[in-house]
């Protein structure tokens, strides 16, 4: 069984060589020469170096489309019009899926007809030429965003290709994305992708690694997206990574968000090693959007104000297409732009909302249960312990489609709009703190006159894309 | 058809590689308390999961969920899937069935191409849907059974 | 030389004869009947009822068109699309200038060309009957907005014509929209417009009143606006209106909106009679806006943002379109939608930012200091105290481009972005307030480097609709 | 033309029954800054004011500001009445000249028909305004006069 250890050099070199014979444009890469090659980049496209001397937040978009030349200009224009800071490279969902061939196809298609046929830009298959040249051609870092639950042929293209950041780890790139790869085998293929990016930092390249923080996107408490957070930070610092961004994803009540980005870098400090540099990313609101542009300019306001208050490293806007699908690239740059306004408009001012270290200390405690939990579960080992907790039910994740994840664990919103844990399950957790929790929605449902029950998760869950924070009973009921 | 008050099994899924679980675990919800027994196969199941799944459960609906952009390549051949496998139910489709800003007239005609007897957009209460399957069922419901989702 | 006494009935029905032969619709009005007709309109359509007993801020645009059916049309688009919860009807500008000839020429050119030869509703000219087929068309309560110095003839007809609110008063529709009225004749002038809406109050006719609020819209500093309203607010209550609206517009900085919002309703309070109901009017962003509509929907955001925490009673939004011109209804609709998303999904969370007390008490302490100069200068009578202090510069509006007041008050925004004033002139203020604003603008140069000038105020003026709030010097300068 | 570097007077207003004074108080301050002799006639002027006033001072150039909508009706005949008043002066026109979401090139157009020598757009910087007439005035800068608003 494996456990939190570093890959020794040979077993990387031998897994590297297997894997890069995947797919024929795996056989061109040569550590020697990409070590070089990220040497002859200019400063402004080291990623970590850009992100971590930045003095207000970044802002950052997701794109991805087939070809390379579609791509080149979808970047430069976000770059341009949309004055994104760090740009996105969104991998198609075959890719995801290992099916190079699929994504070949796809690729050859969109090459004849113009159409997009694949979700995105299918990284393996433009192999490391394609990489650079999109390297070469954009004038900001680029990132790696994708939800490949195996990446490891992904990451060993697109480091030697001249990428310097990659999303994912093996619980966020697997909970949220898939059902049925087993977290022992994502782990164990995420300590190759670290390993690979620490292999290359040890050589002076900081490959930054982001891990999701998002999750499933819907109303994930913040304290389990911090512990995940911190579990997968601490993999990857074990595999030698020294950059890494750990994300949260908006759940809309400002003194919790803010509360949790700055608990989400305290803890990050405090369990990772001091040789990693750990920033964070806020991103714009992942759940359910409202099917309104003008509605949805809103919540993307809304974001824009709590990244302004929080100042985290770094901000993924969302367009106001979100509902609809994937966005234009005129909508794409108006969600940066509205983003960017509002934190710049707002950033110089002093805002300090009561109450804040009062969550910040909640949501501490929190993930302290969660992580004393995965450690006592591992004996010591995060791997063991993390796949001991999630097989109990101690670790969980709400709406998780995995069946590695219990998804038993249900949040709903307290009177005041914060996520809260209606249904505990096996959740590890203290009892204070759950009678915390529980308080909190007895109060709302006193509000509301009403039960707490399914139908209040419910309809949190679509009270956003309806209107509303809250999802409160409407009209009559 | 004869009005049938009782057992109303349907088939609940997500096709293809897409994991979009939420939509159809409020789905679920909402169809079980409208009294249906859903049989919800979860994200990322196949045809066949779904062909398989309406014949051992004899179900009266299928009911397909796909969220990601690539409905229309994942249920290429579903019909003749089921009609293989001897499924003579309902099919429904629905959640955001098309890649990029579509006109969703377009995407209902493709998809009823396809063999979909309803096509559903991202807008879709789950009312909206018990509402079609109880009248395509033609279940009449007697004043004392009526359970909405809001109560 | 007049006073704040009420006009007296038998000067208000010779008035009122004298001012409605003005225009041939004039003769049409008839107060008995009128009072029967705003008896017979529904309780959604009584405006100042609607408005006070409303239990979250409600949202309102501006717009008008030249023609009756597109008035109708325009409104009952904003109404069910923009879902405004109150309406307007923005009067064009000949009328504004009495010119009602050369807008009926434009209206006439309107309804034959089909073309917007005006820009906004001569409500004059469509006379009662057009007036009540709009309020019968349109289900919510409408107001008259519009920027008239003599607003006589335009509150005779509208009101009779079923309208129940009126935007203005004889500073704020005078000092930022007009160069030659002299400020003692707009006040008589205003007297009548008051005093009639007295009349309909005393018959049970609730005629709200809404002054402007945010002057001339540039940087206005909170005390200098709020002393204005309650003037403004003072001399309606003389003439018998019970439901006041003080207005305020948004200057960007967060806790400095909040405690002038706070401030505005308190200070209203207290100086205003307690036969008045007094309600506030939050103004989103009145100054520059960014070329931009996506910047645009931030500043709006941020507007949001900001009701939702002050809560007033009101909002008037802007639309993505504020910038380029007259916005198209779906722009404005946008406008309202990304308003109410912001503030549905903020107002139920409790926001209380530090430092709003210390604010508001700096806000009420200046507008303090100019009531009491007002009163002194007139000695005790409100409007000789008015004219006097304008005119000895004791009151002054910064930009003001009228010939009655000074136009000397300089404003920039501190460190913080908070508005302090940056020249006095002759302003009437505590010197020790005046050393708060000066250490304020101080600390705020040393930050920059650079000396306060009026290069500084020109840079704040820009500054929002360049991307930011604070005016710092750009590049390498 | 000569080569002309001492007084460059320039008249300075905002037409028609138009209010908007913020942006002839910035254009003001920064002409003045960058050596020229500004007469500001302030918002609400008339044709007839522009032209005296450009007669009284030997102005050299006229400029028009508009932000309400309204320009165009605004400048009507405004040629003819400067060339009645013997005024030779360059015209410029700038702010928001059209009602509505328009075409600038239209609107440039319409301007230039009307005998703007130019017309400005309102993201229009004072510096674009200054640089224009230094060049239209045909005014060298040595580099020790150069005096930018920036600084
Ligand atoms: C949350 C979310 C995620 C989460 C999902 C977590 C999870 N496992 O469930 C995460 C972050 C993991 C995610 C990942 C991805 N996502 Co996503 N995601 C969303 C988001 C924001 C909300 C979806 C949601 O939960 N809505 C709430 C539920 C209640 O509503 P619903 O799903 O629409 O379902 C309702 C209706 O549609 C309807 N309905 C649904 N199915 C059916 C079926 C029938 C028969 C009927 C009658 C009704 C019906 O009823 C449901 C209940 O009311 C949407 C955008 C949006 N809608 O705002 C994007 C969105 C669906 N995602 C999108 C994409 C592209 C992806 C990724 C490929 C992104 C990427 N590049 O990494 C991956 C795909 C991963 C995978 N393998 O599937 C796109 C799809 C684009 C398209 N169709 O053109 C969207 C539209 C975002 C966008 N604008 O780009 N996503
Ligand atoms: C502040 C403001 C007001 C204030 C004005 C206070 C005052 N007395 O100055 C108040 C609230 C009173 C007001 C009133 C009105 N306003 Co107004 N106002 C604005 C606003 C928000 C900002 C204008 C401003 O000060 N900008 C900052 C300055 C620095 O920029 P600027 O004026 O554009 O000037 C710069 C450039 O344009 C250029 N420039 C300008 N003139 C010239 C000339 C030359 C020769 C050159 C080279 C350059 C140049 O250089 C300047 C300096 O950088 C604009 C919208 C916007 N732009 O965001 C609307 C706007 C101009 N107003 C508008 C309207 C309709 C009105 C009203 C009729 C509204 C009403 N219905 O009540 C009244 C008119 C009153 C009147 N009689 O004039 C419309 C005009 C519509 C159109 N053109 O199609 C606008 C565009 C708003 C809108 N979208 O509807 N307004």
């Amino acid at each position: 069984m494996i456990r939190d250890e570093r890959i020794p050099s040979e077993e990387l070199r031998r897994i590297d060589e297997e894997i890069r014979s995947g797919w024929t444009t795996g056989g061109a890469v040569d550590f020697e020469e990409a070590i070089a090659y990220h040497e002859s980049l200019p400063a402004r496209k080291q990623f970590a170096d850009v992100l971590e001397s930045a003095d207000k937040p970044l802002l950052q978009p997701r794109a991805g489309v087939p070809r390379l030349d579609d791509q080149i200009e979808l970047l430069e224009y976000l770059h341009e019009e949309g004055k994104a800071d760090l740009l996105p490279t969104t991998i198609d969902s075959y890719t995801r899926d290992n099916e190079y061939g699929k994504a070949e196809e796809g690729l050859e298609k969109a090459r004849k007809t113009g159409d997009d046929t694949l979700n995105g830009f299918p990284a393996v298959n433009h192999g490391i030429e394609g990489c650079r040249e999109l390297i070469e051609a954009i004038d900001a870092p680029i990132e790696v965003r994708h939800g490949t639950p195996d990446a490891r042929l992904l990451a060993a293209i697109t480091f030697a290709g001249g990428f310097q950041s990659f999303e994912g780890g093996p619980i966020s790139y697997n909970i949220p994305y898939t059902k049925r790869h087993g977290l022992e085998e994502t782990i164990e293929k995420w300590q190759f992708v670290d390993r690979l990016a620490g292999a290359y930092t040890e050589r002076g390249v900081r490959i930054n690694r982001e891990p999701f923080g998002p999750l499933t996107g819907t109303l994930v408490p913040p304290s389990i997206a911090i512990a995940i957070m911190i579990v997968e930070g601490q993999l990857a610092a074990t595999q030698g990574v020294r950059s890494i961004t750990l994300g949260y994803g908006q759940v809309g009540n400002v003194v919790q968000d803010v509360a949790a980005l700055n608990a989400l870098q305290k803890l990050g400090d405090e369990y990772l090693p001091d040789e990693v540099c750990v920033t964070t990313v806020f991103h714009e609101w992942m759940g359910g959007f409202p099917p309104d542009e003008a509605r949805a300019n809103g919540v993307i306001g809304l974001g824009g104000m709590t990244a302004a208050i929080a100042k985290p490293d770094k901000v993924i806007t969302k367009s106001p297409q979100e509902f609809q699908g994937v966005p234009t690239k005129e909508a794409n740059s108006a969600g940066l732009r509205t983003t960017r306004q509002v934190i710049d408009m707002a950033i110089e001012q002093k805002i300090d909302i009561d109450g804040i270290a009062e969550e910040q200390d909640l949501i501490e405690r929190e993930t302290r249960c969660l992580m004393d939990s995965i450690f006592e579960h591992g004996d010591g080992d995060i791997v063991r312990g993390t796949l001991e907790a999630f097989d109990s039910g101690a670790l969980d994740v709400p709406f998780a489609p995995s069946d590695s994840a219990r998804g038993a664990v249900l949040p709903a919103r307290d009177d005041d709009g914060r996520v809260r844990i209606f249904e505990w399950a096996d959740l590890e957790m203290d009892d204070e703190i759950k009678e915390i929790h529980r308080a909190r929605l007895s109060q709302r449902a006193d509000t509301e006159g009403r039960d707490q029950s399914f139908r209040m998760v419910a309809d949190d869950v679509d009270a956003i894309s309806d209107g509303k924070l809250i999802g409160r009973p409407q009209g009559d009921a | 058809m004869v009005v049938n008050t009782m057992s109303r099994t349907v088939v609940l899924g997500v096709i293809g590689s897409d994991a979009h679980v939420v939509g159809i675990t409020i789905l679920e919800q909402a169809l079980s308390a409208a009294g249906f027994d859903v049989v919800n196969l979860g994200v990322q199941s196949s045809q066949k999961e779904f062909a398989d799944a309406a014949v051992e459960h004899s179900a009266e609906a299928v009911l397909v969920s796909s969220l990601y952009g690539h409905a229309e390549q994942d249920c290429q051949g579903f019909h003749e899937v089921l009609e293989e496998a001897n499924v003579d139910a309902l099919t429904y489709i629905g959640g955001n069935l098309a890649v990029g800003q579509d006109d969703f007239d377009q995407t209902r005609a493709t998809f009823e191409e396809l063999g979909f007897d309803r096509v559903f957009d991202s807008e879709t209460d789950p009312e909206e849907a018990i509402a079609a399957l109880e009248r395509d069922l033609n279940i009449t419901t007697t004043e004392s059974e009526q359970v909405t989702v809001t109560s």
